[in-house]
């Protein structure tokens, strides 16, 4: 552990209970104005809907919520306090400015059922931004409203079925690479897809010559992910989309990699038919610990007719305006119109950027993620020597030797003051360590973790069992994830 | 570019290391014709102070300063400053998913009490971390009773709000789940015997909404009773969450899905969300989303982790229990603060004061436009029928920078010129006061016309 | 250390280096907008007066800067971690609603010149809070202007001394009791008043006999905290008022201990003619690490004419004004109107209170400073048991025979999960531990900290090297002050 | 009441462990004739809600929405959003004074920063914690250069912020130090004739403004020069702490006092603000207010700590060098983030901004109005006299929902109808020419109907 002070210290930090454990009758953090109304009798009004108590719904005071939450977010790792390289998932700076303008009152507080007369900002907002997506990913048209990746999958999954459908046949299965994510086979199911895998070559990349023998009119659709989730740009693309297209078969695009692509080339132009963006990984917008994300779906001109309602539109009076009247599309995926704060935060992104800040964006990325390769070759196993692009995955071959994994080398990262990098993805890399700085790392930082990576190396050779037994330095040891899932506690029930 | 930490020596410093002349190398990979050689045709680079002017203007295009009557699955209540302070810190803000438990007891621990509050106020025994929204929560709600019962078909109030079925059926089509509408009856409920002759044996569940749609409340005792009976499963859809504090939740719901919007989290347009699944603890294997257990570490401190994880997608693939893998865990933050906000004593206090701003509104609309299902309790929502389009009455109440009811025809045609308006706690009675006499004034207009009419006939 | 897990942990925690450390040339967090102007030839406008460069100033990134306090925040105790015990601080809750209505639009951007017509928001602002505080002192009239407490003094004695001055004799000192801050005795100086000592009694409040025979025509005015600084309510205050007016001196009361008063009793009420409020300790506006405060100083009638320039008044027509036209007016203690931003906040406070919450707020203050009297007593020496109000003063006399002073059992309590009490004052007790935990603990915190404290009065006698030694579990250990005073660097060179 | 942690039974049980009956016992040592029975004669207690809706009523009739050309010692820049994103946080927010190193790094290490930031933008060699405004660093300036060079009077510039002159007067009155006052010339620069006539062997020091008063930019060199042979020191008193980016710092002077209030601290009706000195290093001792230090723990490892501290009130008392305690930390952590975000090249080009849009407006004016001082340098501020009264020409720009220049009258009744104006980088052009127009046409109407009484005349 002889580099971590650089790093990471450790500092006196506040424990805390469960809110419940704070709880006391009386204590009380609200306070109501004075009814203007008549007082009602609430029995006379609900009669036997009238609920009794609320259990053991918590008292406390505001001093006490503060406290609370500020005291539990001390034990969270977040990109505002270091790098946090989780391959696949773009932890990228989440600009102070969207969080800013997602909270100017007419925007934070707009009813999306009020009269299009007085939405007309929302609208706009939504336009631009969709004018914006369609343009760097190259493609025709777009629809905001899925919730997240996986929702966004789902969406364009459905145009795809709805596309196929209007010619005759909505054909049986889906493609998916066996580097795919798991939520690229789950949503071919929701949708009602048979899943077909389809291997990887040597290179990392789509097998042409398995492509090609399992494409047929049965399959409706190849869900790519590219770069891939090694990486790897899909050098074969162009024949890839040749092959599906001869076929009838749409070319679907899981954006989630797109942060290695803005402003530099647009899948609009190689070939892609569908494909979901995450506003929440490309385009800044907070992870939140776990959400909310925004997936918009882009899509060419065939699928059009498809998207789901409403679809903003332009009057003729230069007015904006939801259009509900589209037979053909595949339905609402969402009440509403989507996660509109993240459109808002996504666009304020965009022009923060400006197509010179987009691009440089996306060379950095690129940038730091080859800069990490060249740093741990030779330290770690590197399965595919492909070119890298936004994200590298090394494997943990050479250590597994020593009995230490993937996940142990994780655990130990963080007491070197980082946050782990993505463990046991892709799936066609035994072992994998999948690290994806974005561009938000500085030079030193990354100096710092290959520092910190090189290290661990050295203690798998010297002194495995600190690296098995990590983390050391955190206010809980590892916890115990079977314990957990075979007799699950769900929730705090009073002693 | 002022978020990227590099500087042009850093830049030329790694290329070096790395090997590299110059950044195109980088790009290699991408076959040549496919490069970008020109700019983006995007908005040009913005200074901070001209994004947020331009958001400002779109602000002041979109309804701010109006007082408004609408409600619909989309409420207006008093967030406490409180839960922006503490979801604006950077700890919550900008971490991912707790996947390494070590480092995210912060998230975990809160998304754990948030679980616990859920069921504490549903009276259920489990709920997730969230979904995306109520009707999202409300399709896989159903997608679980179908896995539980082994059947497929489902049977819908018409009472649900409208786009929640929208959402279903989308989500339906393509999974062989037969969706068949019940109608309600002048009561405002759903129609008990229809609905005791919708269900077959292939009937998976019973999906109602409570209060629904009109913001009655319906008897899901009732429904439950008719739906157990047929060994079908009762999902109950809850728009309104600010309701647990004074009605009786649905506790004879096999599956609640939930829209915890009321909770503190903005109107924001329609999102971002926070919908909720909970359900009994004999079903927690056919949960979709993330689940937050508690569990101890080595020294036997207790922790808190991700758990049942084989139920998702990164374990389980096309058998996951569903796709979701980002959720909403930011926006549930925020009702949790406001649950623990409220608790106990302060959401029934709350809920309380919602019902007493509606009776007087109700009243004083029933005075003059038609009060419908008058007779069944309600919360904060009650549909009034006027004489004339609710449409041209709103365009009046926007003079006033008031926005009235949501008008129903486009839902509900059979219900004429009706519309669906909603107090809150931040209602306040001159705004009701200005509401009611502005229908009261279309009302007296429509009389005089006709009397003129008639008038004119004798 | 057996206790001190209830409390803290250590956690894996950001070092940080300082931020020129991180600077590079080319990097900026920065972006203007175009300029709608034309462009000028600087030096053609400023001639020799236009710079050339701005030396070592940083250039960095947003991220990094984000980042950068972020991480240097994570090595500060604060209100809301925990239990903040400063004597004679009072560091209760800030509350976050008076953060928000600080910061709404016209408010926070008002400019002191704009005209009154568009001001009315501002003076109804501070004339509001001025009758609330007039009403919670039970004083007559008030001034807003000065920026602290020592600002307040130094107003109140230049009130003191026009009064007098008015009568023909400014006079030459005023009496300070031993037990007094700091403040009061450098701020008489700065009046151009000489400081005459007053002795404490055995029961640590004013000794009256001394007090009779100091009085005299020359003394201006007696300056006394009440309760003291030992948190003792000066039960003689009637008659120690009675001698001051009966020789013509006044009256002026240091503020800093009214959260053992409001709602409660009313220094207007018993005797007092001039003193000032801390609207950063008493009315939560929140310390931000050293400041803004505000120190308001209220009045009796006689010395109203003195009040600084301008004064906010009610015009005929009902609207407000500033009058500037005061001709005996000591005159301007500060450009503008004062602390404006800390009177929203005051007032929030106030107004979220009320008159039940204000006094409910005293009655806990107390509550909770006899309840760590009562805790404490036995393990801690009490120099004066004189019935304690907001705070409690215990000395190391029990520690001190095994060399551990107060500043290592305050050291040894950062361990423990705590912020130090106040140490070595005030100055008439020897090794003083000066606690006041305000209104804003509960019983939990509070037994918490008692239990730290027992525990290290343990440690005291079993093994005082560990005290000695503390803290043990901060970023840094103790930091040597007096290399820091022999040789300061006081700012940053580059290498 | 909602922020107390405490139940009635917390409240039972801990009277009960100290052993007594009821909460008045606790109150027992103040006289009975003396304690409240009533309730203060306040507002009620009230919601949250309501709290918020007074202050934006207060802020609705706070000028919310005006264009400003205001400055005068008090200026409208852009904040950057990160300023409040970062104080925010409750380590820093409700944090107090930093006296214990160990868990107060952040503090600290952020005023040691704040430190040498303000030496390099000023060419000082050390710099202080904060004061509490600029006027006040100035007064305290001048009793630093009193203490040092054992002289007591002071020449003022009256080219000074009138305010600031006011403050000085205030503490110089009872502390025996004379004041005189140099007047300015027809460059609206310290006539340096009167300057030195005024200095006598008695003079401790000069106090100057640089951009003084009138945004007119000062011959530091010079004025220095002449102070220096006489023996006295030089305070400059910098009021537009952006005009560091353009303007050369007075490095001539002994003490600068500083208000750092453009550096990102909102204008909020004057305060709180940020005063800052800065000074050589041999005058350090006789400085006022906290300074940060660094050294080093007990391994040697780098660390901030309060220094000096034998200066200080709190153990120096009447000996020491003010009676300064708390100061405006907060505030001086805004304008050090200010200063990072914007650094060595972005302050540059803010100031540049300033200089050409404060060119533009005067070039503008002066087509119309009458610029005065025109020959001098000057930074984001000009005069401009006028046939009209300024104050009616103002009450039309009010109408336009804009503040005009402040007039000068009240201060320098010689400039007659002249009006202080300031442009920053958030002056829009637009708002320039619209300003500019109501101008041309006052001096229009003036002269027309000078002309009619000219006509009538002839
Ligand atoms: C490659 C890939 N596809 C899809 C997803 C799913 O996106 P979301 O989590 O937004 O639903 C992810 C997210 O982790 C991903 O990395
Ligand atoms: C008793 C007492 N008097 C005066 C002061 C000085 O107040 P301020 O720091 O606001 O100038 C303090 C502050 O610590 C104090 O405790």
């Amino acid at each position: 552990m002889k580099h971590m002070t650089r790093k990471a210290t450790r500092h006196v930090n506040q424990n805390e209970g469960l809110i419940f454990e704070k709880s006391s009758p009386g204590k009380a953090a609200w306070k109501l104005p004075p009814l203007d109304v008549p007082e009602v009798d609430t029995t006379a009004l609900l009669g036997s809907s009238e609920r009794e108590d609320l259990g053991n719904m918590p008292e406390v005071s505001e001093i006490e919520i503060i406290r609370h939450f500020t005291r539990l977010s001390t034990w969270n790792y977040a990109i505002d306090l270091g790098m946090y390289p989780l391959g696949s998932c773009t932890m990228k700076y989440n600009p102070r400015v969207n969080e800013a303008v997602a909270r100017v009152e007419g925007i934070a507080n707009g009813h999306p059922y009020q009269p299009e007369k007085i939405s007309q900002g929302a609208l706009r907002i939504m336009q631009t931004l969709s004018e914006c997506l369609i343009e760097i990913t190259g493609m025709d048209a777009i629809t905001l409203q899925p919730a997240a990746g996986a929702h966004g999958e789902m969406t364009g999954l459905l145009m795809v079925r709805a596309y196929h459908q209007s010619k005759g046949n909505a054909r049986k299965k889906i493609l998916i690479p066996d580097s795919a994510h798991g939520t690229n086979p789950a949503t071919a199911a929701m949708v009602n897809y048979a899943v077909e895998n389809l291997k990887s070559d040597s290179r990392g990349m789509v097998d042409i010559a398995s492509l090609e023998s399992q494409m047929n009119e049965d399959v409706a659709a190849l869900m790519l992910t590219n770069p891939n989730t090694l990486g790897v740009f899909e050098q074969d693309i162009h024949k890839i989309a040749d092959i599906l297209h001869a076929k009838g078969g749409l070319l679907y695009m899981d954006g989630a990699n797109m942060n290695a692509l803005v402003g530099k080339v647009r899948p609009g132009d190689f070939g892609v038919d569908v494909m979901h963006l995450n506003l929440h990984k490309t385009f800044s917008t907070p992870h939140g610990g776990g959400g909310p994300g925004s997936g918009p779906v882009a899509i060419k001109k065939a699928l059009e007719p498809f998207l789901p309602t409403p679809v903003v539109i332009t009057k003729p009076d230069g007015t904006l305006s939801f259009d509900y009247n589209r037979p053909h599309s595949v339905g609402r995926v969402r009440a509403f119109y989507g996660n509109f704060g993240m459109f808002v935060r996504a666009l304020a992104y965009i022009q923060a950027n400006g197509p010179d800040g987009l691009r440089q964006t996306t060379e950095d990325a690129v940038l730091n993620a080859n800069y990490i390769r060249k740093g741990l070759e030779g330290a770690f196993d590197l399965p595919y020597s492909t070119p890298t692009m936004h994200e590298v995955v090394f494997s943990d071959k050479l250590q597994a030797k020593k009995g230490v994994r993937t996940m142990d080398i994780a655990k130990r990262l963080i007491d070197y003051g980082f946050h782990p990098y993505t463990t046991a993805f892709p799936l066609i890399v035994p072992g994998a360590l999948m690290i994806e700085p974005t561009e938000s790392e500085s030079k030193e930082e990354m100096d710092l973790f290959v520092e910190a990576m090189k290290s661990i190396a050295e203690e798998v050779e010297e002194d495995p069992q600190t690296v098995l037994d990590a983390p050391h330095t955190t206010r809980v040891s590892r916890l115990d994830e079977t314990a957990a899932a075979r007799k699950p506690i769900l929730r705090w029930k009073p002693a | 570019m002022r978020y990227l930490p590099k500087s042009p020596a850093d830049r030329e410093a790694m290329l070096k290391a790395i090997g590299l002349r110059s950044v195109d190398d980088l790009f290699a990979p991408i076959p040549a014709e496919y490069r970008l050689t020109r700019d983006l045709n995007i908005p040009r680079q913005m200074a901070e102070s001209e994004i947020v002017d331009f958001f400002r203007q779109r602000s002041r295009e979109n309804g701010d300063g109006y007082t408004s009557f609408l409600g619909a699955g989309a409420y207006f209540h008093y967030r406490p400053v409180i839960i922006d302070s503490l979801i604006s810190r950077g700890e919550f803000l900008t971490a991912y998913t707790p996947y390494q438990a070590e480092i995210s007891q912060g998230t975990l621990q809160s998304i754990f009490e948030f679980q616990t509050m859920i069921c504490e106020l549903t009276g259920m025994e489990v709920a997730n971390a969230s979904m995306y929204d109520g009707s999202t929560a409300a399709a896989e709600g159903v997608m679980m009773a179908v896995r539980l019962t082994g059947r497929r078909s489902v049977v819908v109030a018409r009472s649900l709000h409208p786009q929640y079925r929208e959402v279903l059926a989308t989500y339906a089509t393509h999974q062989g789940m037969p969706l068949s509408l019940v109608n309600f009856g002048v009561d405002g409920r759903i129609n008990l015997k229809e609905l005791e002759n919708s269900i077959t044996p292939e009937t998976a569940c019973v999906l109602v909404q409570s209060p629904n749609f009109f913001g009655t409340i319906e008897d899901v005792n009732a429904i439950a009773e008719i739906a157990h009976k047929h060994g079908a499963m009762l999902v109950v859809s809850i728009a309104e969450s600010v309701s647990l504090g004074i009605v009786e939740p649905p506790r004879q719901a096999d599956v609640i899905a939930m829209e915890a919007q009321s909770f503190g989290v903005p109107l924001g347009f329609g999102g971002p969300y926070c919908g909720v699944i909970a359900t009994r603890e004999k079903y927690v294997r056919q949960m979709p989303g993330r689940l937050v257990g508690q569990t101890v570490d080595k020294q036997s401190k207790r922790g808190f982790v991700l758990t049942l994880a084989t139920r998702e997608q990164h374990i389980r693939r096309e058998k996951a229990t569903s796709n979701i893998c980002t959720n909403q865990a930011l926006v549930a933050l925020m009702v949790n603060i406001f649950m623990t906000v409220y608790g106990k004593v302060g959401l029934k206090e709350l809920a309380k004061q919602n019902l007493a701003k509606t009776a007087y509104a109700a009243s004083q609309f029933s005075k003059h436009g038609k009060l419908l299902f008058a007779t069944s309790p309600r919360f904060n929502e009650f549909v009034v029928q006027t004489s004339e389009d609710p449409y041209a009455i709103n365009s009046r109440l926007l003079g006033h920078k008031m926005v009235g009811g949501l008008p129903l025809q486009k839902f509900y045609p059979e219900l004429g010129n009706a519309a669906l308006w909603c107090c809150t706690e931040l209602t306040t009675r001159s705004a009701i006061d200005t509401a009611v006499g502005l229908v009261a004034e279309s009302e007296r207009s429509v009389r005089s016309a006709k009397e003129e009419v008639e008038e004119v006939a004798r």
